[in-house]
């Protein structure tokens, strides 16, 4: 789950770290009575769950309270990247020395929380890791003893020769490990953290994701959900234990399965179609979830068929049969679905299919072929 | 032979008296999977009833599930909220091998119990996997013994009912398997490819080796460079998500293409590069398993 | 540093275990209140650092609130194992089926936080370990892992066959366990841990003593120091850094040095005098520290004569003589005062003492035997 | 020979630019240590002057004085609350040996770095002892160096004064040492009496060790059943706090009876059963030693 910057700052901010203030607007109004309450120059800064932001226009610079108020106008109700901003986060302008970056991600080849910092900050660190490796220290933190003092420094003093600055910049480096940790996250980004004029290091923006798996037991962090930014399909998608995620085509797929799904649309891909989204059903076949999923399908415009394909292995055939039977008569459902089963009494479940009126398969390459065709009026 | 499992194979199942539990406890009884013991704290001193009328003693620990039970092995299918902590009794009982079924543990939580499971010296298979089934032998986790049949073939794969197609693929072409290891969805699993890779590599019966990946980190780059440094002899690839997008995660809390890395091109390239032929369609592995069982 | 059995169960309070309520009086009219408010039987019990309250009659059944008065009124000044009782804890009387014994400490084999559990409380636990040590369960905590749900566990059921009392054990010893590290410290006990007939388990009596090195860091905890709890001599040689332990003896010795203050006592009593107590005065040979130490050793009536034992190593002989001969004179002290130094400077240092009129010496069996034989009226 | 440090010992100094770190460190040049390089975060850059004109290098890191200044061994003089933290460092740096004289570390913290040292395969000395010192070779830490003299006798002890008192008497009485340790008063230290007696008894120049101990946990006593069990040479005894109260604390940390436990009678008992003569006053060890280099 990812959370808003000015959440993340929150959440920074009680760990210790130097966060500069900072308050929502929802309306442009709000926006100016903020910045006039802060006096001087302003940022106005979109609250969305996505990178470029600034490219997009959704930070803006505001002298005065009016020009804050013009560019909250502005910023609210843009689309960037498909999301709609909602809120903006005005909050006084800094005095920039020096941009750092400073990440912590789950590192999948040292099975630990690894540091990733750099002193090219304010960039994308994506970017400095293919110009200039050598420019971003590294390190893994041993789950066992926690980030240890002379590792934050050591991190820290890459970042600044300066001893007063190193000696800040290690301390909000320990700091953000026990965010990252309390919060149960799987990454946290302050990019930029800068050093100012008057020898001050901050965290001027934050990035934070939480583990999805972390939620249950923290339900402070899981409140930070916001729905409104986040399309229907995938709130409706978590709430019904589905994963989904839209993509530009128009081959509807429902699978069992995170794999096979993902073979599902590259078969599509593989036979000249589109895939339109990725959805795992998961191993169950009660008939809600099959309803679900085809209502998330069917929310996307862009499907023109819809294409089942199970395999039956501890889940039986003919219980995905009768859901799809019983979740087609509740709800109206207007492109066609044909439809794959195999494994465990997969002759029983064609057969409740046929008598259904539904095409069913026993082949993952005729239906997927099948699928195809029929988007290309078949 | 066979790898992690076989005949010698004595299985502990935690969360054995939960719903997954106990349906896939009869499932591997059924399949001849010696299974000596169960464990839920609270329930010691009752008896799980197996398929054909089996009694299986289920203790409050694991530690008196290998005591008592004589259990080398155990198989985790307890909720995310406990599952690390019953890896961790796992891997403090002495077992050498463990099974994690269970998918959603938090991955601080595996962070940690990795390193326990590390210090202790147990090998551990998971989160989030579907087990490992050595044909005619024994089957710990999920998969179902249907699909597979003895042979000559070794299966590693990422995930679930993607293997199963197409290990039924394989066993409707004739091509049986040694064992089938399923290594699991999850940021940080335990046994990854080129673990389960070293162990086929000492098990004489496996002629070829079949690697399912998908998109997320480089632990398929890693097994292609280890198999064209090590393995003597050949094995074939497939990676699921050429389709999907940079930044979502599919279904998989470890298939994820993070910025550039981790995408299906990148893997297959990594695999083609280190002379592993790759199958553009699951349909197709078996037409390259047969290529390199007859080279 | 000992807190009181209240204070210990405020922490435990907050861990989660759950503790019986109870509140402080330090009037027999303040004691009635508490009891009157809580009806029925309650239990008056002595809040001092000492063991055997019990036994002392510092523990009592009230039926009534003029009970509790009338046991508050006898309990409130009177003195165990030295220390007088000037506050009691009043909380209701539980009915008890069953009582364990719950413990953990530092201990030095395993180098880690070790648990020692035992079916058998409510006496003391040393009893236990020698008589039926196989009662005691003991588990060291990986200090890198800490405590383990199923450790907890294995502790617990050594404790109840019943699974639900087993299961309440389990996460009290979690949280007693998070209780002793986030408070720091170096001893923690339930004695007893009981079950009612109803099958809850509680916490009745509560054992905590604090690391003194983590008094710096844990302001919160620092509080709950009782001066009044502790004789004044103590207090003082905390505040001056010192080291001091009363004994019965009558020789007042000031050594530098734990292990050779501890081999001087040794030694006066080999030579047939009783030491009147221990004092480390620590490297330092400043004069502030010696008034300190003079004066603590002197507020000791039993002293007779004092008997300094310094070996300069670091610390310069004649440092530690013109250290004496300032303190000396800024106090007055009315024993005889005999002093050994030995070591960097000496023949200096004694030159200086001798020209106060100190007695001065360079071996230590020769200084003892003359401070014996002071005592002895030679 | 010596044991821990000698004429190959190079020493990076943890807290270099403190008052005690300042103090000691010129001591230890003084007698001849090589002290490489000091570590204070935050002053890397600047130099030490030792006491005869020579410069010490200053690094912010300990990685930094093994990298840079070729460090071997650390000692640590940082302050309490920061000393835990520099023992880790000095082990994460791949120095083999610390020595950490500071006093007053939380013992939860030492619980934590012991654990640490011990996964990184380094050897540490304390916390809170007054150091080792070979005669003739090297000091490092805090034992005064006039009071040594090159020999055939080996010390082991938990006191630091005492220990002088000792060592004093040993050398005015002509008994020289190879080398001296002093493995300090705190409840949780790294090297015990045993690991000190085993590094001795490699040690083909030391003919007879001296064990000084103090009431409080067992160390001696496991030391006592080692020195029956392993040791080819002798050993004699000497056990401070007979006059001890049980349950105060004796300024050492450790030095505390626990109940019954951790009595000085218990401990001479232990000595004297295993062969271990021990001394009534500290005068009486030198003729305990005498005794047992003319047996």
């Amino acid at each position: 789950m990812n959370v808003h910057e000015y959440q993340a700052k929150e959440i920074f901010r009680a760990a210790g770290i130097p966060v500069p203030p900072g308050e929502v607007a929802d309306t442009p109004e709000r926006a100016e009575e903020i910045a006039r309450g802060y006096g001087g120059t302003v940022v106005v800064k979109a609250q969305v769950h996505s990178g470029g932001r600034g490219k997009a226009g959704g930070v803006k610079l505001a002298s005065t309270p009016e020009e804050a108020r013009q560019h909250a106008d502005a910023i609210l109700g843009m689309e960037i990247n498909g999301l709609t901003v909602n809120q903006v986060l005005v909050t006084p302008a800094e005095d920039i020395a020096t941009e750092s970056y400073v990440g912590i991600l789950i590192d999948r080849k040292t099975q630990a929380p690894t540091f990733m910092v750099s002193a090219e900050g304010g960039i994308d660190i994506e970017q400095v890791a293919h110009t200039n490796p050598d420019a971003i220290r590294k390190l893994a933190v041993d789950p066992r003893y926690g980030m240890l003092p002379h590792q934050a420094y050591w991190l820290a003093s890459t970042l600044y020769d300066d001893q007063a600055l190193a000696k800040q910049a290690s301390r909000i480096i320990a700091q953000l490990y026990d965010a990252f940790t309390s919060a149960g996250a799987s990454m946290a980004e302050i990019n930029p953290l800068i050093s100012t004029d008057a020898g001050e290091v901050k965290a001027i923006d934050a990035k934070l994701s939480i583990d999805d798996n972390e939620l249950f037991r923290k339900p402070s962090i899981a409140e930070y959900r916001d729905l409104s930014a986040e399309p229907w399909a995938e709130t409706r998608a978590r709430e019904a234990d589905l994963s989904y995620v839209k993509l530009d085509g128009n081959v509807g797929c429902c699978v069992n399965g995170a794999g096979l799904a993902m073979a599902t649309m590259d078969l599509v891909k593989f036979y000249g179609g589109e895939p339109a989204n990725f959805l795992d059903i998961g191993g169950s076949s009660n008939p809600e979830k099959v309803v679900a999923a085809l209502e998330i399908i069917t929310s996307d415009p862009n499907v023109e068929v819809i294409l089942f394909n199970i395999f039956g292995g501890i889940t039986r055939c003919d219980d995905v049969a009768n859901g799809i039977v019983a979740a087609t008569q509740s709800i109206d459902i207007k492109p066609p679905i044909i439809i794959r089963l195999t494994g465990t009494n997969e002759e029983l479940a064609i057969q409740i299919l046929a008598d259904a009126g539904f095409s069913a398969f026993t082949s993952m390459d005729e239906v997927v072929q099948r699928a195809v065709q029929m988007t290309k009026g078949n | 032979m066979a790898i992690f499992v076989d005949e010698n194979t004595r299985v502990a199942v935690q969360g054995i008296t939960g719903r997954d539990g106990s349906f896939h406890t009869r499932e591997m009884m059924e399949y001849g999977t010696r299974i000596v013991a169960g464990v839920t704290p609270g329930k010691g001193g009752q008896t799980f009833d197996g398929p054909s009328g089996e009694s299986v003693p289920i203790f409050n620990t694991m530690e008196e599930a290998v005591r008592e039970g004589g259990a080398n092995t155990s198989v985790v299918y307890v909720p995310p909220a406990f599952a690390a902590g019953a890896i961790l009794e796992a891997a403090d009982s002495g077992v050498d091998f463990i099974v994690a079924i269970t998918e959603g543990i938090p991955v601080l939580d595996m962070a940690r119990a990795h390193a326990f499971v590390r210090d202790r010296g147990a090998r551990l298979l998971g989160p989030n996997c579907p087990g490992v089934i050595s044909p005619g032998k024994a089957k710990v986790g999920i998969i179902p013994g249907q699909i597979v049949t003895p042979g000559p073939v070794g299966v590693i794969s990422r995930s679930g009912t993607l293997t199963y197609e197409a290990v039924a693929q394989l066993t409707a072409a004739g091509l049986g398997q040694t064992t089938c290891v399923g290594i699991g969805g999850d940021p940080l699993i335990g046994t990854n490819f080129v673990d389960a890779l070293e162990a086929f590599a000492s098990d004489g019966e496996t002629e070829v080796i079949v690697l399912i990946g998908e998109i997320g980190g480089t632990d398929e780059q890693e097994a292609a460079a280890w198999v064209s440094e090590n393995l003597d002899r050949p094995a074939v690839g497939f990676i699921a998500g050429q389709t999907a997008p940079p930044g979502r995660r599919m279904g998989h809390a470890g298939a994820i293409i993070s910025g550039s890395s981790g995408t299906a091109e990148e893997k297959m390239a990594a695999f083609e590069a280190n002379g592993i032929p790759v199958a553009k369609r699951p349909a197709d592995i078996v037409v390259l398993v047969q290529e390199a069982l007859s080279a």
